[in-house]
């Protein structure tokens, strides 16, 4: 009961913060040089004034921004994403075709890093002050301090061009025909270098704070409680340690797992993976607005679906989160 | 004896280099017997805590074992293998923790930290586990035991918390066990209860208890035997009533003296015009409300009135939550009152506005309950003592000087001033405290359990400043504290406080010695060795 | 020839559209062209080659051109094709959304169709370059029965387009590849040879080179790939590699010169420009030796191209004297280099380089294409890269830069540096209707001679994009414009 | 302070990375006097390979200019969008994160709304926008950084004021009368310092990379000589001149690893109750 009336409330307050960043993104858009016309011209090779005026009024251009705006709003709250005149279909048709492919890299990345990054940390933690803390934590600083696109770069060269393991780009082999599970695996052997490029900063941070987190919390006076019962270091370090740890580690997760789904940019452009980030980008290049305005909206909304989403994990960590005292 | 249990033999323990000594622990040797209560007494650092780690193998990695034995069924523990070390913690020795609210584990239920004992030595099968869980939480007197079970640490109260902590300690019978403060942080009822406890379970169990603590009233009160340490030697050890009675080394004799006793002044009546006059006072706390959440109500201040003549003494006390804090903030608008007036000379502190309140609060000054919180630890004394009169629109020259002079006034010298608060001893700090409340020239002093964090030696020095405080200025005093044993040695009259409401007030003779409410009296029944210091105490005509 | 087979196509960037009418630019075209078709194909010398019209005449006066159509033609959704057909399309349907042809169609007087496999465009006067007209992407043939009478830009089934070409549309997974299939009745007989064309869409240039040696893909269009990695990859025994295909569209680079103010304004400035650039140099390390240094407004792949003009080889001191002559007083320029990869920013740090060792402070400017293409139409620049195609004929692609109505705020396609010449522009204006080849081409080389004298734009290379394809690949490149619409020949060697 | 210094410098990682960090800025200080033709001289053929070539100890990029130059000159880019960016963003997210703390209510709420709404926004996509609206320059970049990067700040400083502000200290500033103001820069910033500070060091090393990824994406400043930029006009001969690329990313490695360690070592010399067991 408690739960659905705060999920309630903090849907309330997404949807007002929604309209908030679609306001602000919409003038931001508008407020960069050049328009989809322009683009479009340009692409064209060839142009002259009607060609353009024609465009702009199809795309409604023509109008003053407030009344852009103005409708363009009205839309959003009518859940109308808008129609992208670049693309000849409907703005939420394009990011549905993109949104899986997304959230399958994002999340199993996602995952890939957290489970990693927890196990490293808790790892080092149990050796601290040893070679094997050492190995862990340079690791982990070696994988932060790489840029993204590097990695990923070096991984393609490496594993799919020299080695030949795995294909280098791509979600599944195109005309492939495969289905069901031979599909499934197929996929899999795709996701395979980018998730881990892409896990692999992230997995920085985990190992970092889950070992910080781990030291902190083994500090606390309940462990001395429980090493006093005579449980064995391990049992202390699973039960009671890094379920306490867990909770900052949580936290922070929670925050990247939903940035994450609007900002693979880079892995998706290096690893041709049909994800919306690269729609965003494309977007952007191209002026696409109601193609843009879309996909920061939905990634927006699924910044705040993740939030609520922690929240609940939260909950179900922290009994005293949500209880009344 | 003959039913030794433990036998500790010239334990040394070494502190890392850089410490402020070379050894937590040096040459101590001891003995424990089957049933018996050895309380281990001493100063803050004196090495008590380490004691009781190195036997449980609980040391912090920075504290070694420098040598000596400590055999317990015929093995020196200190030298067994991590192991066996871990078999014998636990199910032959238990230990409880000072603190209550940190030493459970928050995102476990009480009933599985119970149960683990058992899993960690291997024990029973899990309902098996359960039923004896239960059994246990009914043991200690923990109300509900079946909903207790389920319930998680943050759903209980201080003592629950301290009771389930012993549930634990006793689940394997051990042979020892080792309590390290546990009560030091409760309340005096809670307290009471907790030390009944502990020696109605030594009785039934015959375990031999190993006692920590600061407070000769809880020595008084269960131990049969008693070590004095010191900077981490033992000064002194014999039975209990003889020692309290006559210790034989100085430094006990120090300690004993330093406690207040129970000797009730009988105060001159002050009939001088209020300094503060509170009508009225009502305050409200809601938290937790919001979306569709009920929120939840806390009466802090319940239609509270009472007046401090110029020069009085007024003491309050009252259980923790029963709303002193709040009362005290309250004075000086830390806190804002729902209703209710309240007025310092004759001015009404509520109807001001900012600026006249910035003005105004030069009158009232506080003494915070905690030395190391209400100073900056990063400005100079300097600047903490005189950065308020400046701001009232005093030179600073003169500012600095008066600082300088305050501190002579309580004791520090003038050359603390160009130091940091942690080149500080505890005692220090407070009284810088009250220096920093003095310089701004008040009427009334508000102290908020301003002696409660210190040890009992301290505490008698910064009591004797106040007192002597008093004399030389005509200070008028709201003396907030949980120790009736202090609050009967300086005030002049008593505020009793029940759950936001003022249920007793008056002289501290009439309210100590015929106390007319009955939670008056429970609380005064509380107080650890009061029967001891009933007898023992020189002064004792005027006696609880 | 072999039958069947599938051939994967990198394209890059991914076509906002794949309806030919609507959208014309090089994505669209490269996969749209093999949908659509039009009445004409070209062959590499520019010779007009049967498409949708098997013969065509035209009259001795240079008005009528009459074009004979296959019989039994089909519409992908299976409507039959007729000369109604044609007639919507170039008289209706592109007149209205084709800015490019409309250029041509201005001297059209009527289009009709006597019989349903006959075509008659008749002309007010006569203009020498209509006859390059005819290719998929100036004049895509559109099915009248799915398009009259609608919003051409708003209808359904531009998802889904219907032509008449070798190849119909199958799929279109966005971000990842378009799936062509062969059109089993297509009316030349066996033709196409292969089963399925895959057009990927691969971000990356580097992983593009990448899906080309993994064998993920089997041709790389010209200008998919960086030239560093084509000098690497042609290296290797198995990939063949052509320059041909780009002969119709014949890319030609210059800068734009501001004509209107600053520095630029002066001819001087812009002819010490010319002379500062190692265009050589730039050929050689950023374009990896593929190009050819142009010497004016006309590629030499063109028709009536001439090389009898000013020579503008690299001569620093030339540059500078030229400098010390106007006076110039160190006031900077910006540069914008084209939005389009590492190549075009490489080109315009050297360039930078050359203008700054002869004494002209340079700034580089960056966009996007947006960006880009708001700085270029609007006017704000003093030096800009650009490429135009000139679609074998300097009355279609190169007029346009240099005539004065072409002046024109608001796009990037036309004079936008400003140049004002009337007396050239009659000339340009009297060789676009001018009949004989002879008579062209005397006028052509003398704008040629006079314009490369004036120096309105900065002319750098006769781009070459050679298109690199797995050597199992037979007949990929045997038109004018390449991969644009030559996948009706092509076939794989299994 | 000095007890601060001996923590500190006990930590051997802490100490790597501050030399690190040192031979980082004085190459990029003196950059000038050891490449007086700048970074971007076309002075030797292109694709030299390093270790080959006398005077070109890292070989030549692919128009033929130093690397070596190239990576000197970077680090000043690298250095400067990593620290403007950092002070910018702390000068947004510091009053922010202190006044909500402070003054709690709906101050708090419109703040933390503020912040909030930011943070919903997926930030390399924000910076990517940013970045083309206002068109790739030095400042501009740097500015899109620092927008994105500030939510935690204010975050972690409201956090901060939020706890410190229920010290007793500060009760004990507000009785002896002093201004809201004044108790918040003179009470409770100076003691917030330490957090803030390990923060800033982190946030330059994301900053660094931020700036690099954005160059990757041809989102740079076309005049400025940077490490991002180098890898990304690299990144298309990653095949036939990987030193091109590779020299580049080992300094972004190393420097943002210095500014790590460095953090590290900030964060364990002032939160002494965080030693780590067996160290001390
Ligand atoms: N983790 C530690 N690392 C280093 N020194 C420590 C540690 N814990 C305690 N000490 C030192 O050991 C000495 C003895 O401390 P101990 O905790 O035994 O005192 P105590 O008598 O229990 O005091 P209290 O009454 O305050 O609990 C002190 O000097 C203290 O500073
Ligand atoms: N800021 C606050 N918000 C909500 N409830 C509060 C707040 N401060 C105090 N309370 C509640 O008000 C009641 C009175 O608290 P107060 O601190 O005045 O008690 P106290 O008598 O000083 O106790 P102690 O002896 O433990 O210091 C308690 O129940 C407490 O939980
Ligand atoms: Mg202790
Ligand atoms: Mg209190
Ligand atoms: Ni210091």
């Amino acid at each position: 009961m408690a739960i659905a009336t705060t999920v309630l409330g903090r849907l309330i307050k997404a949807a007002i913060t929604l309209l908030a960043i679609v306001v602000l993104n919409f003038l931001l858009i508008h407020a960069a040089p050049g328009d989809p016309a322009a683009v479009m011209a340009g692409e064209a090779g060839a142009a002259d004034e009607i060609f353009i005026a024609q465009l702009r009024e199809r795309f409604g251009l023509d109008q003053p921004l407030y009344v852009q705006l103005w409708n363009y709003v009205g839309n959003i709250i009518q859940f109308d994403l808008g129609y992208s005149y670049r693309q000849g279909a409907p703005v939420f048709d394009l990011i549905m075709e993109r949104l899986p492919a997304t959230l399958l890299l994002t999340l199993t990345a996602f995952g890939i890093s957290l489970l990693f990054g927890v196990a490293m940390g808790v790892a080092a933690s149990a050796r601290v002050g040893r070679a094997g803390d050492s190995v862990i934590t340079g690791i982990a600083l070696l994988f932060y301090a790489t840029p993204l696109y590097w990695a990923a770069l070096m991984a393609v060269l490496v594993f799919s061009v020299w080695l030949g393991w795995l294909p280098g780009f791509g979600y599944e082999t195109v005309g492939g025909g495969f289905t069901g599970l031979s599909r499934a695996l197929d996929i899999l052997k795709h996701l395979i270098l980018p998730a881990t490029t892409l896990g692999l900063f992230f997995m920085a941070v985990y190992t970092r704070m889950t070992r910080a987190s781990m030291l902190e919390v083994a500090q606390m006076d309940f462990v001395k409680t429980a090493r006093a019962k005579g449980l064995p270091d391990r049992v202390i370090r699973r039960r009671h340690i890094l379920r306490n740890a867990l909770l900052p580690v949580v936290t922070l997760a929670g925050l990247q797992a939903g940035q994450l789904v609007g900002g693979a940019v880079l892995t998706e452009t290096v690893f041709a993976w049909p994800g919306i980030g690269r729609l965003m980008f494309e977007s952007l290049q191209a002026r696409d607005y109601n193609t843009l305005l879309g996909v920061f909206l939905i990634s927006a909304a699924m910044v705040i679906l993740f939030n609520i989403v922690t929240d609940l994990v939260y909950r179900l960590i922290d009994p005293r989160i949500g209880a009344t005292r | 004896m003959s039913d030794t249990v433990l036998r500790i033999e010239n334990l040394t323990l070494d502190l890392p280099s850089g410490a402020d000594r070379a050894h937590a622990v040096h040459d101590l040797s001891f003995t424990l017997a089957r049933g018996e209560v050895l309380c281990v007494v001493g100063e803050s650092g004196s090495g008590k805590s380490m004691t009781a780690s190195a036997l449980m193998g609980l040391l912090p990695g920075a504290v070694t074992i420098g040598g000596g034995r400590a055999i317990f069924g015929g093995r020196d523990v200190l030298a067994l293998p991590e192991a066996e070390r871990r078999a014998l913690r636990g199910a032959k020795i238990g230990m409880i923790f000072q603190e209550p609210m940190t030493a459970l584990n928050p995102l476990m239920r009480i009933g599985d930290q119970i149960s683990e004992v058992f899993e960690a030595h291997g024990l029973l099968t899990p309902t098996e586990r359960r039923a004896r869980a239960l059994a246990l939480i009914e043991e200690v007197g923990l109300p509900d035991p079946k909903k207790i079970i389920r319930a998680y640490p943050f759903q209980l109260s201080g003592g629950q918390r301290q009771r389930a902590m012993i549930a634990m300690a006793l689940a394997l019978e051990p042979e020892i066990l080792i309590a390290d403060e546990p009560t030091t942080a409760l309340d005096v009822t809670t307290q009471a209860q907790i030390l009944d406890l502990i020696a109605e379970i030594r009785q039934r169990h015959g375990m031999a208890v190993m006692f920590i603590t600061h407070d000769f009233g809880v020595v008084a009160e269960i131990a049969d035997r008693v070590i004095v340490m010191r900077h981490g030697e033992m000064v002194e050890t014999g039975p209990a009533a003889e020692v309290l009675a006559a210790p034989k080394h100085d430094y006990t004799r120090r300690l004993l003296d330093a406690i207040p006793s129970n000797a009730v002044p009988r105060p001159d009546r002050v009939t001088a015009a209020p300094a503060l006059e509170i009508r009225n006072l009502r305050k409200t706390y809601r938290t937790g409300g919001g979306w569709g959440r009920a929120a939840r109500e806390v009466r802090a201040i319940d239609d509270v009135s009472l007046t401090i003549a110029k020069g009085e003494v007024l003491g309050l006390v009252g259980e923790s939550g029963s709303g002193k804090s709040t009362l005290g903030r309250a004075v000086v608008r830390l806190v804002d009152p729902d209703s209710g007036r309240i007025l310092v000379g004759g001015e009404d502190m509520a109807a001001l506005d900012a600026n006249a309140l910035r003005r105004a609060r030069r009158r009232v000054q506080m003494v915070f309950q905690d030395p190391y919180a209400s100073l900056n630890p990063r400005a100079r004394i300097l600047r903490s003592i005189s950065e308020g009169p400046v701001a009232q629109g005093v030179a600073k020259r003169d500012a600095e000087a008066r600082a300088r002079e305050l501190l002579e006034v309580v004791g520090l010298g003038a050359d603390a001033a160009d130091r940091y608060p942690h080149e500080f001893s505890g005692g220090q700090r407070q009284r810088i405290g009250i220096a920093r409340a003095l310089a701004m020239d008040p009427d009334l002093i508000i102290a908020d359990e301003a002696v409660s964090a210190l040890d009992v030696s301290i505490q008698a020095q910064v009591l004797d400043l106040l007192r002597d405080l008093r004399a030389r200025l005509g200070l008028s005093l709201l003396f907030i504290t949980h120790d009736l044993r202090v609050a009967a040695q300086l005030c002049d009259r008593i505020a009793v406080m029940q759950k936001g409401r003022l249920v007793e007030i008056g002289p501290v003779d009439e309210v100590f010695l015929n106390p007319r409410d009955p939670y008056t009296r429970s609380l005064l029944d509380a107080v650890p060795g009061a029967s001891w210091a009933d007898g023992g105490s020189p002064a004792r005509a005027e006696a609880i | 020839q072999e039958q069947g087979g599938r051939l994967d196509i990198v394209v890059q960037p991914e076509p906002p559209s794949l309806m030919l009418g609507l959208v014309q630019n090089g994505p669209t075209q490269m996969v749209a062209g093999h949908i659509y078709e039009s009445l004409l194909r070209y062959d590499t010398d520019l010779q007009p080659q049967p498409s949708l019209a098997k013969s065509w005449e035209i009259s001795e006066d240079g008005l009528t051109y009459t074009f004979h159509l296959h019989e039994g033609v089909t519409w992908h959704d299976g409507e039959p094709f007729s000369a109604e057909d044609v007639v919507f399309s170039a008289d209706e349907f592109l007149r209205e959304t084709h800015s490019r042809l409309r250029v041509s169609l201005n001297y059209v007087e009527s289009i009709t169709a006597p019989d349903a496999n006959t075509v008659v465009f008749q002309l007010s006067e006569p203009f020498g370059p209509f006859i390059n007209s005819f290719e998929a992407g100036t004049m895509p043939i559109v099915p009248k029965h799915i398009y009259a009478g609608t919003d051409y830009a708003n209808n359904e089934m531009n998802a889904t387009p219907i032509g008449t070409g070798p190849f119909k549309f199958e799929a279109w997974e966005k971000g990842s590849h378009i799936h062509l299939v062969k059109n089993e009745d297509y009316y030349l007989d066996g033709k196409p040879y292969l089963d399925e064309v895959f057009f990927r869409v691969i971000p990356d240039a580097a992983s593009r080179a990448v899906a080309f040696e993994t064998g993920e893909a089997d041709v790389l269009p010209g200008g998919s790939i960086e030239n560093w990695d084509v000098a690497r990859l042609m290296e290797d025994e198995d990939t063949c590699s052509t320059g041909e295909g780009w002969e119709f569209l014949a890319p030609h680079s210059f800068m734009w010169m501001n004509n209107r103010e600053g520095p630029t304004s002066d001819e001087r400035f812009r002819q010490a420009v010319m002379y500062a650039m190692d265009r050589e140099f730039v050929r050689d390390v950023v374009w990896n030796g593929f190009g050819k240094v142009a010497t004016g407004p006309v590629s030499s792949r063109t028709n009536f191209y001439t090389d009898d003009v000013t020579d503008y080889s690299h001569d620093p001191d030339k540059a500078r004297a030229l400098l010390e002559e106007m006076g110039y007083d160190g006031e900077p320029v910006r540069i914008l280099p084209l939005p389009y990869g590492e190549t075009w920013q490489r080109w315009a740090e050297a360039v930078k380089q050359n203008l700054q060792e002869v004494g002209i402070e340079v700034e580089i400017d960056s966009a996007d294409v947006a960006g880009w293409n708001q700085k270029t139409s609007e006017w704000d620049y003093d030096l800009a890269f650009t490429y135009l195609y000139q679609y074998g004929d300097p009355a279609l692609g190169t007029a346009r830069n240099y005539l004065e109505d072409q002046i024109e705020k608001g796009s990037p396609w036309n004079n936008v540096e400003g140049y004002r010449n009337p007396e050239l522009d009659a000339k340009w204006a009297e060789a676009a209707v001018t009949l004989g080849k002879e008579e062209r081409q005397k006028l052509y080389t003398e704008i040629q001679q006079e314009i490369v004298e004036d120096a309105p734009v900065a002319w750098l290379l006769e781009l070459e994009f050679p298109t690199l394809y797995d050597c199992k690949v037979q007949d990929l490149v045997t038109t004018a414009i390449g991969v644009n619409d030559g996948l009706r020949d092509t076939w794989i060697k299994q | 302070m000095s007890d601060f210094w001996s923590r500190f410098s006990r930590n051997r990682g802490a100490i790597l990375g501050l030399v690190l960090l040192a031979a980082v800025i004085i190459v990029a200080l003196i950059a000038p006097l050891i490449f007086p033709k700048g970074p971007w001289q076309m002075v030797q053929r292109p694709f030299l390979t390093p270790f080959a070539t006398e005077g070109l100890p890292l070989g030549t990029d692919t128009l033929g200019r130093d690397v070596a130059a190239g990576l000197a000159y970077g680090a000043r880019v690298s250095l400067l969008v990593g620290l403007v960016s950092t002070l910018v963003a702390l000068a947004i997210g510091v009053p922010l994160g202190a006044v909500a703390g402070y003054y709690g209510g709906w101050v708090d709420e419109a703040a933390m709304r503020f912040t909030e709404f930011f943070q919903t926004i997926p930030n390399f996509a924000l910076a990517i926008v940013l970045v083309a609206i206002l068109e790739p320059t030095l400042t501009s970049i740097t500015l899109a950084i620092a927008i994105v990067s500030w939510p935690p700040v204010a975050r972690l400083v409201r956090a901060e004021v939020l706890s410190l502000s229920k010290r007793e200290f500060v009760d004990a500033a507000q009785l002896a009368g002093l201004s809201n103001r004044r108790i918040l820069l003179g009470q409770i910033l100076p003691n917030a310092m330490s957090p803030i500070i390990v923060m800033a060091s982190l946030m330059v090393a994301t900053a660094i990379l931020l700036e690099s990824s954005l160059a990757f994406l041809g989102l740079g400043d076309p005049n400025i000589m940077s490490w991002g930029y180098m890898i990304g006009a690299a990144r298309t001969v990653i095949r036939s001149a990987w030193w091109l690329s590779f020299f580049p990313g080992l300094a972004i490695v190393i420097t943002v690893l210095a500014l790590n360690l460095i953090g590290e070592g900030l964060n364990d010399a002032m939160n002494p109750h965080l030693n780590r067991k067996g160290r001390a």
